[in-house]
């Protein structure tokens, strides 16, 4: 047997086993659980590299549960696929880099950042669980798996944000209130996909994607799909459980967690590009999206400016850094119906919105860790009890530069880039969205020359005088988190080239996804 | 319309679940109101699947010379069954523990992070 | 004021469900089934056991399975984690 | 909790054997009438419940042991996905039992029949699995949150943080 | 050439700027370095001159993160005050902005096809 053609399957199902085996193994050694659950995570990194350069060499690649043979999607004598599949294309695993990546540096960061005294099978067992659902969100191809997975994400995350509310009562705050929230989001998910089921008693995207008429139930079944969808990936107005869930949680599963809203947010492109492709008025829907991006951008950025909280800035700086996305695949989206426009911006926009997902994912990870770090050290995320900790923690204080350049978007980082991408195709679309843009990025960049000032500039405090670097796990995380950005920034067409650009054709071109499955009929 | 009566009734099952969600203080009502919705939503699959006249897909002595009904929303209803087991455990667990931080489990009360 | 307008858009969204209500499809005849009458005539021969909706849930479905199991054990996990005693 | 009067732990001694053996009858026919490994898990897990509220968490911890529990439950999941991982030949979750005239491998007559217990490939051994999984996972919860409750209640005046 | 990225009106090279980015550097030390003759070390001229006053304690010069952008918050309070009070910590408002917005697209797509 070739495991190579198992290689979609083998990225889930080892991290899967191996958080069922960790509490066994927690039994005999709870030191060894961190250990065992890196390794796994380096592993299917590995695998998801090696799956990556199959794709965007090969083509798509169907993993069919249970079928005679890995590609067998139809059986004989039958129009529809009856068994889950996994459809794994370059958006796809473009989303399960970025995932596989962010989960092994946040099991590494977390060696030494978690305290060993109590809990630590538990923890990784949840990190690895997350791990999971974040994969199987973005490889499925079946609509009801996307609903199982998008639950264990919504339980892992929700037990991880609660991990240190025995002794607070913050975080369990924070844990009900994404839970709320994220069940009606699973829920009304559930409830369109049962639209779905009863209209063409199919469950496959593909599928539905080839039959799909536009009806009246396919439009509140849209309706309902992309606005708990952008909640799940934290749009203003539907923003609020973002900074609690970000800020409580312990630092590398906030890093994590980034990954996670993003996978909705690929779950909302999936939804708009594939499912419903042009059938769907991509104007209005356009515009939907890209209101949502402009709230985001400007309400997220001047509330982060008021913030006395470090890690409660960060995370209304990603919700303003969600609304770049959301603007510029928005853009993508309202000219998908005329070829012209889409050929001379539309494109460009989407690259942009989709290279930023990767960048975000760097640099807030990135600046999350950095929180964590201090956090670490100081025991406090009060902006206004910090300041001078550069005269101590100087690893740190250089990452922290990296990210917040990155995320201001300064050259040569990598979110000039992509946000360079997104202003040049949007001005062409129209202008002011463009300048509204480019003021939040200003707003940005003043937020984090805030932070730098009053957390590690000024004189030695001494309250700090103990403090001193973390330790190396930590370290290595950020650090390797900073090499990524600084490369991305300097050669960004090799990344727009090789993995942009075929994620997003694969996402306007709704035919050669569902041809993977049905055969070109 | 007559004809789609069921249907009504899982409308209402999730308008109630969402009414509570929307408008009850306690935390243990928003859980039983999560709790409604998700058995509106198991009744829908169920309602989805059947067939006039028809008996339940096993052949195990089945009355011979009937059709069955679909069986998927069955066994898709039996897996969001099991998923709303697991949430409401989790969340009464939580408002355990915010009844044991907080002393209160009132939405008024809890809500330290804000702003 | 805040519960008036969240009472508006509740009333709306409750008029949206009926509506799906009265558009979907007729109670008790389904329009397609093409799926499940492949599980209902095959679920015999493929799966070999007689009970069509065990065959779907751990043969045809069974990732889905593996995942409900999966939330299940999460849930657990994260109970144990959030039950558990810290050691001072 | 406290626990209950004579009469229900009387009636309790006698009726959760019944149960527990019922709970697995469901498991082990599942695929043949109607249940499986959740509904059956289930009903032995209400045994489990049915114990810890008669006797009291205090009494019942001597003879539910949530060790041993969560033991069972990996080893249940573990069973499971190991079973998965078996198909791998072909498919991952490939019956590679059903019709190979090994274990559970009869070949079913089509059409309605009395039921064979050997048939139907990895479906039973699934059906143990998933039972084991939830019954052990249901009762850990059970027995947790009535652990927590306790927990929780006592702390209540010492830790109204703030 | 590596590292040029075609943004539709035209590239962006990272590396370019890099390069440039030094030559004008060196450049700007290079005019420095011809300047400040009559600078000395350890001298009245590395003092700080504030009109007079006595220099205060370094921990007391320290501005805490609250009082930056003051100004800022202080002029758009109009702006600040209705943004705040909708961010209250009730999970009902969370349930109830989703059932909004749900509203409104549905409103949206339903009118306009």
């Amino acid at each position: 047997m070739n495991l190579l053609n198992h290689t979609p399957i083998l990225i889930l199902a080892l991290p899967l086993l191996a958080a069922f085996l960790i509490p066994i193994i927690g039994k005999i050694n709870k030191k060894a659980t961190g250990i065992f659950a890196t390794l796994v995570l380096g592993l299917s990194l590995i695998l998801t590299i090696i799956l990556a350069v199959k794709i965007l060499s090969v083509g798509p690649q169907i993993y069919v549960f249970g079928a005679k043979s890995p590609l067998l999607t139809l059986p004989s004598s039958l129009k529809f696929p009856i068994r889950i599949m996994f459809q794994v294309d370059a958006m796809g695993i473009f989303m399960g880099l970025i995932t596989a990546l962010v989960s092994f540096l946040g099991a590494i960061y977390s060696l030494a950042f978690i305290d060993k005294k109590d809990g630590l099978d538990s923890y990784y067992s949840l990190l690895l669980l997350l791990t999971v659902s974040m994969f199987g969100m973005e490889f499925t191809g079946d609509l009801f798996n996307f609903f199982v997975f998008l639950e264990i994400a919504s339980m892992a995350s929700v037990s991880l944000i609660c991990y240190r509310g025995t002794d607070l009562g913050e975080p369990v705050e924070a844990g009900f209130k994404y839970m709320v929230v994220s069940s009606i989001a699973a829920l009304m998910v559930l409830f369109a996909i049962g639209i779905f089921y009863g209209e063409y008693d199919v469950l496959n995207i593909a599928a539905i994607a080839s039959v799909i008429k536009y009806s009246q139930l396919d439009k509140i079944a849209l309706g309902i799909l992309v606005s708990v969808l952008a909640m799940k990936a934290g749009a203003v107005p539907m923003h609020m459980w973002t900074p609690d869930a970000y800020s409580e949680a312990p630092a590398p599963i906030t890093m994590i967690l980034v990954a996670a809203s993003q996978a909705s947010l690929y779950a909302i492109f999936r939804v708009v590009f594939s499912l419903y492709n042009i059938t769907l008025n991509t104007l209005a829907v356009g515009w939907i999206i890209i209101i949502f991006g402009l709230l985001s951008m400007f309400i997220g950025v001047t509330m982060a400016i008021i913030q006395k909280d470090i890690k409660r800035l960060m995370a209304y700086h990603a919700i303003s850094q969600t609304g770049y996305m959301l603007l510029g695949v928005g853009v993508g989206l309202a000219v998908l119906a005329n070829p012209t426009a889409l050929q001379r911006y539309g494109i460009t926009a989407m690259e942009g919105g989709i290279f930023h997902i990767m960048n975000h994912a760097m640099y807030k990870g990135l600046l999350f860790l950095t929180a964590g770090a201090l956090f670490f050290r100081t025991g406090t995320r009060d902006l206004n009890k910090m300041g001078g900790l550069a005269h101590y923690m100087k690893y740190t204080t250089i990452f922290f530069i990296i990210g917040a350049a990155a995320i201001a978007g300064l050259p040569p980082f990598n979110g000039f880039a992509s946000k360079l991408l997104i202003y040049e195709s949007v001005y062409k679309f129209n202008p002011l969205l463009s300048i509204i843009a480019m003021v939040v990025s200003i707003l940005t960049l003043a937020s984090f020359v805030k932070v730098f000032h009053s957390a590690f500039l000024g004189p030695k405090l001494p309250q700090f005088i103990e403090v001193k670097e973390v330790p190396r796990s930590m370290v290595f995380a950020m650090a390797v988190l900073s090499f990524i950005i600084i490369f991305f920034g300097l050669f960004p067409d090799l990344i727009v080239k090789n993995l942009v650009h075929p994620a997003v054709m694969s996402l306007i071109e709704q035919f050669k996804y569902t041809s993977t499955v049905l055969g070109g009929m | 319309m007559i004809g789609n009566f069921p249907y009504i009734t899982v409308i209402i099952y999730i308008g109630c679940g969402i009414y509570i969600l929307m408008f009850q203080k306690n935390l243990i009502k928003l859980a039983i109101g999560i709790n409604l919705i998700e058995n509106g939503i198991n009744l829908f699959l169920i309602t989805l699947g059947f067939k006039k006249g028809a008996v339940a897909p096993i052949y195990t002595q089945a009355p011979s010379g009937q059709s069955m009904v679909l069986p998927t929303p069955q066994a898709l209803t039996l897996t969001s069954i099991v998923i709303g087991i697991a949430t409401t455990a989790l969340i009464l667990s939580m408002a355990m523990m915010i009844y044991k931080h907080y002393g209160s489990i009132e939405v008024n009360e809890v809500r330290r992070l804000r702003g | 004021m805040k519960k008036i307008i969240f009472g508006i858009a509740f009333i709306v969204f409750f008029s949206f469900l009926v509506i799906s209500a009265i558009n979907m499809r007729p109670f008790g005849l389904p329009t397609f089934s093409e799926m499940d009458d492949y599980f209902i005539e095959n679920a015999q021969s493929e799966a070999g056991a007689n009970n069509v909706v065990t065959s779907i849930v751990f043969d045809y479905r069974g990732f889905d399975t593996l995942g409900e199991a999966t939330v299940l054990f999460t849930t657990i996990v994260g109970i144990v984690a959030l039950f558990r005693r810290v050691k001072k | 909790m406290k626990e209950m009067s004579r009469i229900v732990k009387i009636v309790t001694n006698f009726i959760y054997g019944f149960i527990i053996i019922f709970g697995f009858y469901i498991i082990a026919h599942g695929h043949l009438t109607p249940g499986g490994g959740f509904q059956g898990g289930a009903v032995v897990a209400s045994a489990f419940a049915m114990l810890l509220i008669s006797y009291g968490q205090l009494k019942a911890k001597k003879f539910l042991n949530i060790n041993i529990f969560s033991l069972l439950e990996s080893c249940g999941l573990t069973m499971f996905i190991v079973v998965a991982f078996l198909g791998l030949g072909t498919t991952f979750f490939y019956n590679f039992l059903a019709n190979s005239g090994s274990w559970f491998g009869n070949m079913v007559i089509p059409g309605i029949n009395p039921g064979d217990m050997n048939t139907a490939g990895v479906l039973p051994l699934m059906n143990i699995a998933v039972g084991l999984e939830v019954f052990a996972g249901l009762g850990i919860i059970v027995l947790l949150m009535a652990d927590g409750a306790e927990y929780t209640k006592k702390k209540e005046n010492a830790e109204n943080d703030r | 050439m590596l590292g040029l990225l075609e943004t539709g009106s035209g590239f962006w090279s990272a590396v370019v700027w890099v390069i440039l980015v030094l030559v004008i550097g060196s450049l700007v030390y290079y005019i420095r370095n011809k300047g400040e003759k009559s600078y000395k070390k350890n001298t009245e001229q590395d003092k700080p001159f504030i009109s007079g006053n006595p220099e205060l304690s370094k921990e007391g010069s320290h501005i805490s993160a609250s009082h930056i952008y003051w100004g800022f918050t202080e002029a758009l309070k109009g702006y600040y005050n209705p943004l705040v009070k909708i961010h209250t910590g009730d999970i009902n408002d969370y349930s109830g902005w989703i059932v909004i917005i749900t509203v409104v697209i549905l409103i949206i797509v339903g009118v306009r096809g």
